[in-house]
């Protein structure tokens, strides 16, 4: 037990901090430091553009898609150096935004799927920034039953055409590219009749339209496709192959270890200092719970780390962290309001207590509830795949896609 | 025993929700909210035309005179409509601190015109972070002449009156305030529920009239916010029926894995468990209405009870309805996010749950 | 909205107060209303002939089964005056215990499916204490699943012979007849195979053994069948009818109105006072929490009183009680033991914090959070019932009873 | 960075368990339970001769010299076994008050004699409700002569030492008591955990030995429960693990309505929610026993960490494992409820949560 470095590892972080403290956008730091969730906005400068310069520095020397092959744009670093250079790079980590979906999701699945000339085209223009890569996989009728996707794939001699609509989409707008499921027969059982695609998002016929959440940020899209044609050269996978394709992709997502997610924690102890709380017994109890369970959290990623630096891959013990951070953060935000009185109803950053901190932690954790599997659907995983329970019970399966109950909300 | 309304009583309501649903769909609530406006003139008009919110102010100072249980089940319409008007303000605060303690003059001039809704009144106690006590207020009166800063103050921005809580000799008193005065100057503040704005209103040497006793004015505000305490509970348990009857509506309608989604059990649990707490608050509020309709010596135990249990159910029926609407439940279109707002705006306004919790084992206390 | 009796229920509430004034065992009152959780034990008398006695007393006045018609032992009250009733026999209720389970679910069913000569017989037998009834349903196999028993009945004539076991039946030591459900056909699904009967409980192979509980008493028992005979007369309903039969019970199971359960809490606030803990705002913070719960939940009972003063049936806010009180008990508990520090690991009522009155909570709720219908349960009959949602998936509903899965519990 | 044990630690683990496996089925902790003895003696001898629980005492006092990290693997086995053991009253807190704070003299009596379990010591604090505070000890040593009441004492029947506090000129200070001593008597006291039996100790003029500076008593009692705390911390995931494994086992093996209840949600969803609890728990006991092996002034920040979360996944796993088992979980027979009642005598024995969070809390603060 030790929170040390081995000796590779902490010439590794060298090599890291040099390189960053050489090469780091510094100007940049005290604005992304406090920089909040959701959107990177920043005063001085273009965010986008900032976040491209960074990625392109990045990649000339091997940083920006560490554990990636060097032949597609990587750095070919390990878990553990991955992580590390996550750690020094720290707050400039925040201009990666654009790019987290393309790096996590889509480049893998790239990598899996693409023939090794896609591969080498599309991949050292992903890691440098050049090109951003969105995920076109939910659908209205399709959240945590993802497999559940209309959107419809027709061929056409050498070209498949699209028609359908696609929802909570990051980045959609800025896009370049898109990594694109579509149902190909809904004649099958719904796993089967699945197709992958990637998708220039600059064809005619692609529309993207933000989603206005309710706190009034938008980091989502809605994409709608009419007529969309598409080369069966960017096709992924065989024809009907695309759920095994999905799952390539999905895994991805759930591979993210190092940092654990924030949970509002400090900033209470903040609250609660400024406002002398610290002595109210009431205070004290909710405190210590919450501060149990953020640093439960903190220490649990620092075991998947340990087992990174071991060499082994982590256990299923990284999987608790979104489903306790996201009602954490919820309940963190109903007590802080709940001391700030009559004047937790002020919204305003300018006059709010905290600046409007917990305000806006209370409007967001909702949808971190949610995104990227639901509370329920991460319950699920738990039971199943750590616990070893059965699954539920598919009414589903193997009907044929079309005759599957889709009820009014389908309509 | 009759813990419940009576059958007059019901159908009173049942023409309020009808009156509601026709002048006040979401849309009127989305409106306001777009606009930036601090509620819908048009609606607040008619509602006080029809007499529902003066339902407790004695017909000889131009109310209703209908009486608080009456109230109470307009207070749920309310908030099952989220409706966008000062009622906490305007009615459940400022007219009862002047019918409880006003002179009579004070009583004639004002309540009338609070009553007809020409007059919109509000309360302004806060001046900082924390639930209300005597070391937070530092407005100031001497001479006559109120001087400081209050906010946030629910629906400052409109209101004609204010009663303010400032210091003086005697200690915290009560002054009315004509907004309208010179020295009073007010900008919005942006809200946690943008369908009951907030705003915060400078003081300089502004002309005010004592309400209530000198030095008392904090004791008033804690016995005029038992009283409010009830009706906001019943807007609590209006507002978290429509979101629990929302989510079970989705739940229904909202197929994944080939069935409604109400059909699994991590969604019927949820549901349930906000049914629990619904039923909960909502007999405590029961109870709270017959300690406020008869002036019962258990009012404060039954105001504190109330609003624990209110708050708790609208918060947990207004994030489970956004849960089960899964993604849509936190876009901006749906209407989730409104109950959600409106939850935390009902949980703050009277002061939040921790002070109340103080009140209830204080009350529990001096009651055994 | 009122508290008062209308004159009507005034009249009545003086009429039981003066006949308990005149009748009741008042040398009894102390004992009893210290009387805790679960089997009644008293110092000065034998608990079951106390019990006998006050049910012959109470059934000569037509006191003992209120509602019930007077030709069959009972009162032909109202269904408000016997929530009157009830109040007024406030502590003398703790003596009923042994008639509980016959007074409202055994002699309701035999009134609804028993044949005239059979009622006349029995009901005013059982009303006036004169026969304890118990509830032969459930099995080690069939708890929740209540229609998955496997006790066989056999048809051999004019009798049927009974073999299997039933578990969790209260009172079944001291019972004279027990209402019992069979399987007499497991060719068929699994509601269409039951059939009812009411059992002699002095019957040959009829063996009793009693269940110690984790608190250390013992409520419950196993009743274990061999070869016991009942003649076909003691059939109630048809052969493969017992399903319907059973639902008659099951719905006087969930039809007690007028008091709450009990919670704790009461007793927590006198813990707090003696411990000089009213100031500290983590005791605030909880106790107020744990009020509204209990508070709500008895208003929730006056309610429902009050639906009945006006001729009504309760809605289905009555449901929610046991849900309720079973995990507030066991909250309450823990917390209690929290306050009472090391001095909560110490049981003996002669030197523990209040005689230990929170220890046996601790050891008495988790029982209360599964018996009569578990949380799960519950929550699942709130959803589908109060709010209509739909039923969960029943993969065994039409299979024959012989082919339903039933894993390795069931051997 | 490794926040965890290494390979050699986690065999030494396998190790003891497979010795708990073999060597304390449950049979031997239902035989503890139902002769009302204090804990098995044959199991005491062979966990000492083995040296498992004197794994933190140094050679030179005749203890294994392992080390903590060592010592907290064999407290997760103790807890997983609910093995009947006085490892909390004579490893986890005796022995180590006697290392922190005694004489070279006292160290050389009674440690080697504690390690070998010849010696079973343990701390006696306690004489009323509440958690431990100055104004609750009216113990009293005068002319080196102890006279007070005690209880409840873990394993204060059978221990043969005794710490006590009690009160003296300079405050409260802690004594050795040998329990053979003229004037001591005893008898048990029933105990929410019977394999965790409790005494109640009367002293009647009873000879001590100063332990440590006088006065400092209660300083003391804090600093050893820090380190304590770990331990016992150790012992509670131990036991809510073997608590969620028996849930999952029961769930897989159960069927109801034709399938196992494991796969209903409400059953998957419940035992998700103890192994996340677990987890945290478990996590912030491995910072914890960094803590304690490197004597890390984050020490108190850590046990306090580590106890809060895993007195709360203790309590949880262990009641809904009961709740998983329906019925049959809450009888004498299954085992369930053993679990049930150690969780509640860890949660109790070292000072209950409400102390805890207040510790936390402070060492937060004065950490930041």
């Amino acid at each position: 037990m030790n929170f040390d470095d081995t000796p590779e590892e902490a010439a590794f972080r060298a090599r890291a901090r040099a390189w960053i403290a050489d090469n780091a956008p510094h100007a940049l730091k005290p604005e992304l430091e406090v920089a909040g969730f959701g959107h990177l906005h920043l005063q001085s400068t273009d965010a986008l553009a900032a976040s491209k310069a960074w990625q392109k520095k990045k990649a000339g020397a091997g940083w920006a898609a560490p554990r990636w092959p060097k032949i597609y744009g990587g750095g070919e670093v390990s878990p553990i150096e991955q992580v590390i250079w996550g750690q020094e790079e720290g707050v400039y980590a925040k201009l990666a935004g654009p790019f987290v979906i393309g790096l996590g999701m889509c480049g893998p699945t790239v990598m899996h799927w693409a023939s090794e000339e896609q591969k080498r085209s599309l991949l050292p223009r992903l890691a440098a920034g050049e090109d951003i890569w969105c995920q076109l996989f939910s659908e209205p009728v399709a959240g945590s039953d993802l497999a559940g996707i209309r959107t419809r794939a027709e061929r056409d001699g050498d070209e498949w055409v699209i028609n359908g609509q696609k929802i909570w989409t990051s980045g959609a707008l800025d896009a370049d590219w898109g990594l694109l499921i579509t149902r190909t027969d809904p004649g099958v059982a719904k796993h089967r009749g699945l197709t992958m695609f990637f998708l220039d998002m600059k064809s005619p016929g692609v529309e993207v339209r933000p989603i206005r959440q309710m706190n009034q940020e938008s980091s989502f899209n809605e994409v709608y496709f009419t007529d969309v044609r598409i080369p069966d050269a960017q096709r992924l996978g065989a024809v009907g192959e695309g759920w095994s394709v999905a799952l390539t992709t999905l895994m991805n997502e759930r591979q993210s270890i190092g940092g654990s997610m924030p949970t509002g924690v400090p900033e209470l102890f903040d609250l609660c200092r400024d406002m002398d709380l610290l002595d109210d017994g009431a205070v004290i109890a909710r405190l210590a719970k919450f501060a149990a369970r953020s640093s439960g959290l903190r220490y649990t990623a620092f075991r998947s780390i340990s087992a990174l630096s071991r060499g082994e891959q982590p256990g299923p013990e990284n999987s608790i962290g979104k489903l306790v951070a996201g009602s954490l953060m919820q309940e963190v935000a109903q007590f802080a309001l709940d001391l700030e009185g009559e004047a937790g109803l002020v919204e305003d950053p300018l006059l709010a207590v905290h600046q409007g901190r917990f305000q806006a932690m209370l409007l967001r954790s909702p949808a971190t509830r949610i995104e990227g599997g639901s509370d329920e659907i991460l319950r699920n995983i738990i039971a199943e795949r750590v616990l070893g329970l059965p699954a539920d019970i598919r009414v589903d399966k193997d009907l044929p896609f079309k005759e599957i109950p889709s009820g009014a909300a389908a309509r | 025993m009759q813990l419940d309304f009576s059958e007059e009583q019901r159908a009173l309501q049942a023409d309020v929700r009808r009156f509601f649903e026709r002048a006040c769909p979401i849309s009127t609530v989305r409106k306001v909210i777009d606009s930036g406006d601090s509620h819908d003139p048009v609606l607040w008009k008619q509602v006080s035309e029809q007499g529902f919110l003066a339902a407790a102010i004695p017909e000889a100072f131009g109310g209703a005179g209908a009486g608080y249980l009456e109230l109470c089940l307009v207070a749920e319409e309310v908030g099952r409509a989220l409706a966008p008007l000062p009622a906490v303000s305007s009615l459940y605060q400022a007219a009862e601190l002047i019918l409880m303690t006003g002179s009579d003059a004070q009583k004639r001039t004002w309540l009338p015109r609070i009553a007809s809704g020409d007059v919109i009144a509000t309360v302004a106690v806060a001046e900082a972070a924390g639930n209300v006590a005597a070391d937070l207020i530092s407005a100031q009166v001497s001479g006559g002449k109120l001087t400081g800063r209050k906010w946030p103050v629910s629906d400052g921005l409109v209101a004609d009156l204010a009663i303010v809580a400032a210091r003086c000799d005697q200690g915290i008193s009560l002054y009315l305030v004509d907004l309208a005065s010179a020295g009073v100057s007010r900008r919005a503040v942006k809200s946690i529920d943008p369908s009951r704005p907030q705003a915060e209103i400078l003081f300089d040497g502004v002309a005010v009239e004592l309400l209530g006793a000198a030095g008392e004015g904090l004791g008033l505000i804690d016995a005029v916010r038992d009283r409010a305490a009830i009706l906001v509970a019943f807007e609590q348990i209006g507002g978290a029926q429509a979101a629990l009857d929302m989510a079970r509506d989705y739940a229904l309608g909202r197929y994944a894995f080939g069935r409604p989604i109400g059909g699994f059990q991590a969604i019927k649990h949820m549901l349930a468990d906000m049914y629990v707490s619904l039923e909960l608050a909502r007999s405590n509020s029961y109870y709270g209405a017959w300690a406020l309709a008869t002036n019962a010596p258990q009012l404060p135990l039954a105001a504190a009870t109330a609003r624990v249990s209110a708050i708790e159910a609208y918060k947990l029926c207004s994030s489970n309805n956004i849960q089960t609407h899964g993604g849509m439940g936190f876009t901006w279109e749906f209407d989730c996010h409104l109950h959600y707002r409106r939850a935390r705006y009902l949980a703050s306004v009277l002061g939040t749950s921790p002070l109340w919790e103080r009140k209830l084992v204080a009350a529990y206390r001096s009651a055994a």
